[in-house]
């Protein structure tokens, strides 16, 4: 059962994300980007990173799948005819899936299960990011506002004109 | 009035100061009222504090209690009343008042008489509390604040450049004698380790105190001594006293009279008990010491006066002479005496000042006598009350107060065992003051009647009288016969003797000031019919132009002293701005200079070093970037390959 | 009192009808008891739905001195079956060069959003459909997509209105979904738990609207959740004079009566989070008034805040677009960080009156503060006519 | 608590750039109102009967390198703190500036807290560095004429004194491994810090860099140039403040961690300090220029707390209680009352220049009959500077003399003479400036406004409340002396 | 269900953002195959946490860490798309080679 669940994730996520990767349509690759990540976050649920999940959602749903879907529109004018393919991309890519689930089986300590634990508390989280990673957390958080400001005025438009 | 009580003596005129002050200006016609009345109150609470000593001989009252605490250490201060202090109350007091009253007419037109009120209180005020301080700290900074009212009295007049110098001189020569006494505090300080007069047979003054301090007494006493000298213008510092009199009349009359200089010899006899700590025979290194400064002050004092025009400037050279006549009195031993006379010079004093400037206000502001004369019929009370100061002064037997002071002086000076010579030139001072004394009255009041003058109102006439009047009465406890006063600052009690006024000394006395009179009537009554030409200056000019320029004493301490500190100042200025500071640049130069070599070696050397290199690293960078196409994907598409690589290498190594 | 049997009423209802399933299969066992949570939910909010389409129309209508719909059924409160079936059998129009797939999924996904955010809002004791520990990060994380479905109607109806009507809202929302969320932090702060049963059983002494930053934290949270459900005055993504109906201009039939009812679930939402959060919950006011089932206060409190909104419907302009903007960032904002900052305060200066005096200082000081600095010149500026470019 | 009043004026910066106000001024005074409702609140939580150093606050820092954030205050510190409190508002009352000169103003207020309030030397030192560039911006960009030399030269100079400072503490560090200062005080009472020539250098960097500050003979030729050019303002608080941080290293730092290198030196630094002291006193005689007038007066004045404290350093173990205590005392006193007095002297001469246009000493003359208010309370200033008994100079003077006679009379006889040389400085400055026929250039000359008089009547009232009971000041530190004391015996 | 299985999802959708990132012309596409990336490198984190019982979360962490950082990455990617798309009114990645050396 849930490692039927897990399948279907995986399915819908890949899925999705190839989806995404290949639409010609810029807004439906962008929406299936969304799903995508929607999968992503359900594995994250199912894996027991409850708040990772949210977060996961929060920020690519909520904010990244809206900011792509407002840069689409904004540069609009062109986007629909710009449909090239890249097949040397598939080649690259290819080679490298081959490469990575080739070393994947070749590592034997890979194929565990999961151990049982006690479920990860959003608070447990935060004592942990407050305490042993207060640092990086100050700054992931100047490295975001500096993101705002940066963003904010590279995509001003100038008053010049 | 207990002694724990007694600060509110010199509370009441300082309050009196400070209403004046915030009243301000536009309160000219209430503003005398405040300094009157503190004035009154200090002198009711005088007299109760005077009584107050009257129960036992000797009565001695202290009140002590910590200032403030440094570390667990605690600095005391105190006050006290004991028949020294009372007396000098009294009279402070007393003729503080007769002043105040007499200013009240004086500065009548005065465009500041407000502020003149106020420091007037403010100087009482400062004087009461050297007066009963019980701490010699706390009679210090007394002393400092009496200080600073005399420069603010002086200098009263401060739109005068000339009143504006003689304060300055006289703070600066004051303070001179106080960095003496200062260090005196401080060796006393450091030696007793209390500066506490009285304090349970634990201060400085009693046995155990003086105990402590052995053979440093006579330092200590010396040391503070210099205070006395500078305050009481004892000669070295005795050239701030004359110039003082660019104040107003009053304010001279309060200094000479009545506080400041009073306050030196009240130091010395307060401090007694130092200056004959370890007397052998009553005579100490330290007491010597203040004896000849008193007979040099002294003497050379009378000696100036007789060539002097001003009238407050003869005045001021009677003072500063009389002074050395206490401080002789002191030194030799006559405590009492001294302040017997000091007492009496007070009001014969103020008397005669409040008198002077009573004529220059009846003369429209003259002062040199030789533009006066004849005032007798113009100002008759005026005139009366100053003979009975100046004959006061002068030591006219029986009646006046002066005379038997005078007379314990050299009673005191003759028994001194180290020498006589004191004794004579003291005869020769008393001489000497009834001849410039005589001078002065014949200049003005007598001979051809001078320009227009008369009489002051009787809001000035009044402190006169009532002066003369005390000079008289003082007299009464001052004979020999009774000398209740004398026996009283002793601590005893005086038994009547009516035989003892006709001592031989009297006689002495008679004489000498029989003959200071005779010769100045011989003098200058006849030489005055012809006026202009003093006789004394016809007959011996180079003398006199010698004690007219105050023996060249001030030119000489002008050039010496004074030029010296002037060019040491001068010369500290220069180097700081061109020798420290030049030393400092060239350290600054130095690494200025170490700086141009590093930039040469910089530049020569390491620079070019880099410019090579860099030269051809943008040679083989040019050669790189052909293979940068600026596609993104190539790029990518390169991580991606190099990602393969690396794996492909992991599974080779594993 | 407390466990009272009226007050557990429903839960023991669910524990009976678990009882009759076979043991041992966890796993039905959990989706049985989703789904009568789910259906539990579903059947109390429709029927709310129902009653406040109807209640608003009659408040507004008292508000505009007229009736409002009184002719169908008693009182007209048939009025929403009426409704209902109209929308179920109008003609679904669908625009010929409209993008389908999204056109067809954005209402599903609105509202299916609008419910999964009712999930964890605890409606009583022991009664919280979804109970997970970061509950508030869920609420909002759910209710972030919105944003993306907003989009999703807009894009794909490929209409000029419906696409400036999606900018708008989006433009609102995200601006207003940061005080929103930087509002529930002091209460988060505070509290030290994400979940919303902790929340709630945190205020069972008092409720987190009476501190100073509560009551502060609070009408901004309310504020932004009016924005956030696009309600009047901030109804511009949907302003009739300018923009037809926004991004649901091209829509009819049930896909517009969904898009409504998303709406309307928002709203139920949003409340139902600010009585959780700031009103206590499902607490009673006085310990005296226990007695009275918890959910009862639930929805008592929830309906004075519903009857808020119709209120401020009924009395408010819209705002214009800038301003709604402006207000987010300038006041909003900052105003919100206050909240945080002034709660922390409250809480280290130990909760007492004189944590509430400081806190107080604070909170007024920052807002005076900003009301003179956004209120200095333009006060009495002249009129100024600006012309579309 | 104390990391409050050292954000406090920070948050005035911040405050003044955000609001943007028109009146800048108002912003730092409610700043300083601010902190000195805060100052009075560490007073009211810090217990004078107790000797050690209250309120600490201590985290961890910089470990690796034994920095810690450690602040703290005893007595003394506390009595600083009051002082740069009173100073600061005084001195925004001297001058009215635009925005940057409040910023960098209350930077330095921030700064001064710190220093007198660290326990650590590199908090220390960073506070104390922080200072100096403040007030070398002041001065260079606020400055009257010849403002770059004097900065540059001000700043040159104290930095390389602070740059000798730190080497010597680094010295100490690498020896001793703490920056602590009670640690190092305890270690310097069981032995010397460091040995051998090594000590030498260490105690010649440290005595440089407080020395420079304070600053003492020979190392004084900045001062005149800095003072002299800065603004009203900043000369106060240049002078009221920041040289109190010299003093505060030589008694927290120098004396207690050094007692050899002092008493073998003794008679070279008492001769040093007295040379200080009457050059101070002579070169301020010889100025026409009121504000270097006063600048060196600073340098006599507090060659007196220097007097005191080298009289310790030198004399320690054979120094009786009573002259420790009073010299600790005399010395604390005298700080707070040169900062009072110094200050108000500055703003005088900046009302007087400001009125006049220029600040000579003949440019004036019979200025009582212009202003007679301004005359009478610019001359407290001056009775107060000069040592006058009934106002506040006299006492810490009084209990240094008395101490340091006790332990070399000679010096302190011919120090005494700056005493003299200090009145006949100011009775040169009062006859010029205030007596004589008015100088018509001066005719326009307004009396004190009543702005200026209520910024006055607190620090007038202050130097006589402090003249006639020194016990308000006293007992701040009278259990930190007695600690100090039991510290050097 | 072993790790290895999580992991070959997660490298497919690696190599399927790798594909994007590779051959799509649009310059937003090559943004959303880095987040691909991301994600899938953040599956791993949160995969390995979850197979090793360790007490502290930091794979959680970490992926916390890296979904800010790849939002801001995203913000700041996008604000240069449209600042490129402004100046040069394309979002064709071939046709940006300015900085062809």
């Amino acid at each position: 059962m849930i490692n039927i669940a897990f399948f279907i994730i995986a399915a819908l996520t890949l899925g999705s994300a190839l989806a995404a990767a290949t639409n010609p349509k810029l807004m439906h690759a962008a929406l299936s980007f969304a799903i995508a990540f929607v999968g992503v976050s359900t594995l994250f649920f199912w894996l027991g990173a409850e708040f990772v999940g949210l977060v996961q959602i929060f920020v690519y749903i909520g904010a990244v799948a809206v900011l792509i879907v407002f840069t689409i529109l904004l540069t609009r004018r062109e986007g629909e005819q710009l449909r090239g393919f890249n097949w040397s991309g598939v080649v690259v890519a290819l080679a490298v899936f081959a490469g990575l689930v080739w070393s994947i089986l070749k590592s034997p300590s890979m194929s565990i299960l999961p151990p049982e634990v006690s479920p990860l508390t959003v608070k447990r989280i935060g004592e942990v990011l407050m305490s042993d990673y207060v640092w990086p957390l100050m700054g992931v958080g100047v490295l975001l506002t500096v993101a705002l400001l940066g963003a904010l005025i590279l995509a001003m438009e100038d008053k010049r004109e | 009035m207990n002694a724990a009580n007694v600060w509110l003596i010199p509370f009441a005129p300082l309050i009196a100061s400070l209403s004046i002050l915030l009243l301000g200006k536009s309160r000219r016609a209430i503003a005398s009222a405040p300094a009157i009345a503190g004035q009154v109150i200090a002198l009711t609470m005088s007299i109760f504090a005077f009584a107050r000593t009257l129960r036992a001989p000797g009565y001695r009252e202290v009140h002590n209690f910590v200032w403030f605490n440094f570390g667990d250490q605690s600095m005391q201060l105190g006050w006290m009343i004991d028949p020294l202090a009372a007396a000098m109350l009294l009279m402070i007091t007393f003729v503080g008042l007769c002043i105040f009253v007499f200013s009240i007419g004086y500065m009548a037109d005065d465009k500041h008489f407000t502020r003149f009120f106020a420091y007037l209180s403010f100087f009482s005020a400062a004087m009461l509390g050297v007066v009963i301080a019980n701490s010699l700290l706390l009679l210090f900074i007394c002393w400092e604040l009496v200080g600073l009212a005399s420069y603010l009295l002086i200098g009263f007049w401060i739109e005068r450049p000339s009143a504006a110098a003689a304060a300055r001189k006289a703070f600066i020569t004051t303070r001179i004698g106080d960095m003496g006494f200062f260090l005196g505090i401080l060796l006393l300080y450091h030696k007793s380790d209390t500066l506490l007069f009285y304090d349970n047979g634990h201060g400085c003054l009693e046995n155990a105190g003086l105990l402590l301090l052995g053979a440093s007494a006579t330092a200590i006493a010396l040391l503070i001594f210099c205070g006395a000298v500078g305050k009481s213008g004892q000669f070295p510092l005795h050239v701030w006293l004359p110039d003082a009199m660019e104040g107003p009349t009053p304010v001279s009359a309060l200094i000479h009279a009545a506080t400041m200089v009073a306050a030196g010899v009240f130091l010395v006899a307060r401090l007694y008990p130092i200056f004959s700590a370890g007397a052998i025979n009553g005579v100490t290194t330290s007491l010597t010491i203040v004896v000849w400064i008193g007979v040099i002050t002294g003497l050379i004092a009378a000696l100036i006066a007789v060539a002097q025009f001003d009238i407050k400037r003869i005045l001021a050279y009677s003072t500063v002479s009389q002074l050395g006549l206490m401080m002789v009195s002191l030194g030799v031993g006559g405590v009492t005496a001294g302040m017997l006379h000091l007492l009496a010079h007070g009001f014969f004093k103020a008397l005669l000042f409040l008198g002077a400037g009573s004529v220059i206000h009846g003369a429209h502001h003259e002062q040199d006598i030789r533009g006066m004369g004849g005032l007798r019929g113009a100002m008759p009370i005026t005139f009366a009350t100053y003979a009975a100061g100046m004959m006061a002064l002068s030591g006219v037997p029986l009646v006046f107060c002066g005379a038997w002071t005078k007379e314990e002086i050299l009673h005191a000076a003759w028994r001194w065992p180290v020498s006589h010579v004191p004794f004579y030139l003291v005869m020769l001072g008393v001489v000497l003051t009834a001849l410039y004394m005589t001078r002065q009255m014949i200049y003005v009041f007598d001979g051809k009647r001078g320009p227009a003058a008369h009489e002051s109102p009787r809001v000035m006439t009044t402190p006169l009288i009532v002066l003369a009047a005390c000079t008289v009465v003082l007299s009464v406890f001052l004979t020999p016969a009774w000398p209740w006063l004398d026996h009283y600052l002793l601590g005893e009690r005086a038994h009547v003797d009516l035989w003892k006024i006709f001592d031989q000394t009297i006689l002495i006395s008679l004489l000498l000031v029989g003959a200071g009179i005779g010769l100045g009537v011989f003098f200058y009554r006849e030489a005055l019919r012809g006026r202009r030409q003093d006789p004394f200056q016809t007959a011996q000019p180079a003398l006199f132009r010698f004690l007219a320029n105050r023996m060249w004493l001030d030119e000489l301490y002008d050039y010496t002293v004074i030029r010296a500190a002037r060019m040491l100042s001068r010369i500290a200025d220069w180097l700081d701005r061109y020798f420290w500071d030049g030393l400092v640049r060239l350290v600054g130069l130095l690494g200025q200079l170490f700086g141009i070599i590093t930039k040469t070696a910089d530049e020569r050397g390491i620079n070019s070093g880099v410019d090579e290199t860099t030269v051809g690293a943008r040679g083989l960078g040019r050669v790189v970037s052909s293979a940068h196409s600026g596609q993104i994907q190539t790029y990518l598409g390169a991580i991606g390959l190099g990602m393969l690589a690396l794996l492909l290498l992991y599974a080779w190594l594993a | 009192m407390s466990t009272g049997f009226v007050d557990q009423i429903f839960v023991r209802l669910k524990v009976w009808i678990m009882h009759f399933l076979p043991p041992g299969h966890d796993l039905i066992a959990s989706f049985v008891s989703a789904l009568l949570n789910i259906s539990g939910v579903l059947i109390v909010f429709l029927t709310l739905f129902a009653a406040m389409s109807v209640l608003e129309r009659k408040i507004l209508g008292r508000m505009q001195n007229r009736y409002g719909p009184n002719r169908v059924g008693p009182f007209g409160l048939l009025q929403p079956v009426a409704d209902g079936i109209k929308m179920l059998i109008k003609e679904d129009i669908v625009p010929a060069r409209a993008d389908k797939v999204v056109h067809f999924l954005a209402p599903i996904i609105i509202a299916a959003v609008a419910m999964l955010t009712l999930g964890i809002i605890p409606y009583g004791r022991n009664m919280t459909p979804l109970s997970i520990d970061g509950g508030i990060l869920f609420f909002f994380a759910i209710g972030s997509t919105t944003e993306l479905a907003v989009f999703m109607a807009g894009w794909g109806s490929n209409n000029k209105f419906s696409m400036l009507g999606a900018m708008r809202a989006i433009a609102q929302m995200v601006s207003y979904e940061l005080p929103l969320i930087i509002t529930t932090l002091p209460v988060v702060m505070i509290v030290g738990s994400l979940s919303p049963d902790q929340i709630v059983a945190a205020q069972s002494k008092y409720w987190f609207v009476f501190t100073p930053w509560g009551l502060a934290a609070f009408l901004l949270f309310f504020t932004s959740g009016l924005v956030e459900s696009n309600r009047t005055p901030f109804d511009v993504p949907e302003g009739e004079s300018e923009i037809v109906a926004g991004h649901m201009t091209e829509y009819s039939g049930f896909k517009y009566a969904t898009f409504f009812l998303a709406e309307y679930f928002g709203m139920f939402a949003i409340s139902g989070l600010a009585v959780t959060l700031f009103l206590g919950g499902w607490h009673a006011p006085l310990s005296i008034l226990r007695f009275v089932p918890s959910y009862i206060w639930f929805f008592g409190k929830l309906s004075i805040l519903l009857f808020v909104f119709v209120w401020a419907r009924g009395t408010l302009p819209r705002t214009r677009v800038d301003q709604v903007m402006n207000f987010a960032w300038k006041f909003m904002l900052p105003m919100a960080f206050t909240c945080v900052v002034s709660a922390a305060v409250w809480h280290y200066a130990g909760r007492g009156f004189f944590a509430w005096i400081w806190s107080l200082v604070i909170i007024a000081g920052v807002y005076m503060t900003l009301s003179i600095l956004l209120d200095t010149k333009k006060k009495f500026a002249p009129r100024v006519y600006r012309f579309a470019e | 608590m104390i990391t409050a009043l050292i954000l406090i004026p920070l948050f005035g910066v911040v405050m003044l750039y955000l609001a943007n106000p028109r009146n800048p001024r108002r912003i730092a005074f409610v700043t300083n109102a601010v902190s000195a409702f805060y100052a009075l609140m560490l007073w009211q939580k810090f217990d004078v009967d107790l000797a050690k150093v209250q309120l600490i606050e201590r985290h961890t820092w910089i470990p690796s390198i034994g920095a810690e954030y450690a602040l703290g205050a005893d007595g003394l510190s506390l009595l600083l703190v009051f002082l740069v409190t009173i100073l600061f508002p005084f001195a925004f009352a001297a001058n009215r500036m635009n925005r940057g000169f409040y910023a960098l103003m209350l930077v330095m207020q921030s700064a001064l807290y710190g220093v007198f309030t660290a326990q650590n030397f590199i908090l220390f030192f960073l506070f104390y560095e922080m200072s100096l560039i403040p007030s070398f911006l002041l001065i260079k960009l606020y400055g009257g004429k010849k403002r770059d030399y004097a900065a540059v030269k001000f700043f040159l100079y104290t930095f390389l004194g602070s740059v000798a400072m730190l080497l010597g503490f680094l010295g100490i560090y690498f020896a001793r491994s703490t920056f602590d200062f009670a640690q190092l005080v305890d270690l310097a009472k069981t032995g010397p810090l460091v040995t051998g020539r090594f000590a030498w250098f260490v105690f010649a960097g440290i005595f440089l860099g407080f020395a420079v500050k304070v600053p003492l003979f020979p190392f004084h030729t900045w001062l005149p140039d800095a003072y002299e050019t800065a603004p009203t303002g900043v000369a106060m608080v240049l002078t009221g403040a920041l040289s109190k941080m010299g003093v505060y290293g030589f008694i927290r730092l120098l004396v207690p961690l050094f007692p050899n290198e002092f008493r073998i030196l003794q008679p070279w630094l008492l001769a040093l300090v007295v040379v200080s002291i009457l050059i101070g006193a002579l070169v301020a005689w010889a100025q026409t220029d009121l504000k270097r007038m006063v600048a060196y007066l600073s340098i006599n004045h507090l060659g007196y707390c220097l007097l005191g404290l080298f009289a310790i350093a030198s004399a320690r173990s054979t120094m009786a209680k009573i002259d420790m205590h009073a010299a600790l005392s005399g010395v604390f006193l005298q700080i707070f009352n040169h900062g009072i007095t110094a200050a108000a002297l500055f703003y005088f001469v900046g009302l007087l220049e400001q009125r006049r246009g220029a600040r000579g000493l003949n440019d004036f003359g019979g200025l009582m009959q212009r202003a007679p208010v301004l005359c009478a309370w610019m001359s407290v200033a001056m009775f107060s500077s000069l040592g006058l008994p009934g106002l506040n100079g006299f006492i810490g003077e009084f209990l240094i003399f008395k101490a340091s006679f006790a332990v070399a009379a000679s010096f302190t006889a011919v120090a005494v003479l700056g005493l003299l040389f200090t009145a006949v400085t100011f009775m040169r400055a009062m006859k010029s400036l205030f007596s004589g026929p008015p100088n018509p250039a001066t005719n326009a000359i307004v009396d004190l406004r009543a702005g200026e008089k209520f910024v006055l009547v607190p620090v007038t009232l202050l130097m006589f409340v402090v003249g006639l009971n020194p016990q308000i000041v006293l007992k701040v530190f009278n259990s930190t002396v007695v600690a100090l004391a039991a510290v050097f015996a | 269900m072993t790790l290895s299985i999580l992991l070959m999802v997660s490298s497919a959708l690696f190599c399927i953002g790798l594909l994007a990132a590779l051959s799509r012309r649009h310059a937003i596409f090559i943004l959303i195959g880095i987040e691909m990336m991301l994600a899938a490198a953040n599956i791993n984190f949160i995969a390995f946490w979850r197979y090793n019982a360790q007490p502290q979360p930091t794979g959680v962490i970490v992926a916390i860490f890296a979904i800010a950082i790849a939002a801001a990455e995203a913000a700041v990617g996008l604000a240069l798309i449209i600042a490129i798309y402004r100046h040069y009114r394309t979002t064709n990645v071939d046709q940006l080679d300015r900085l062809k050396g």
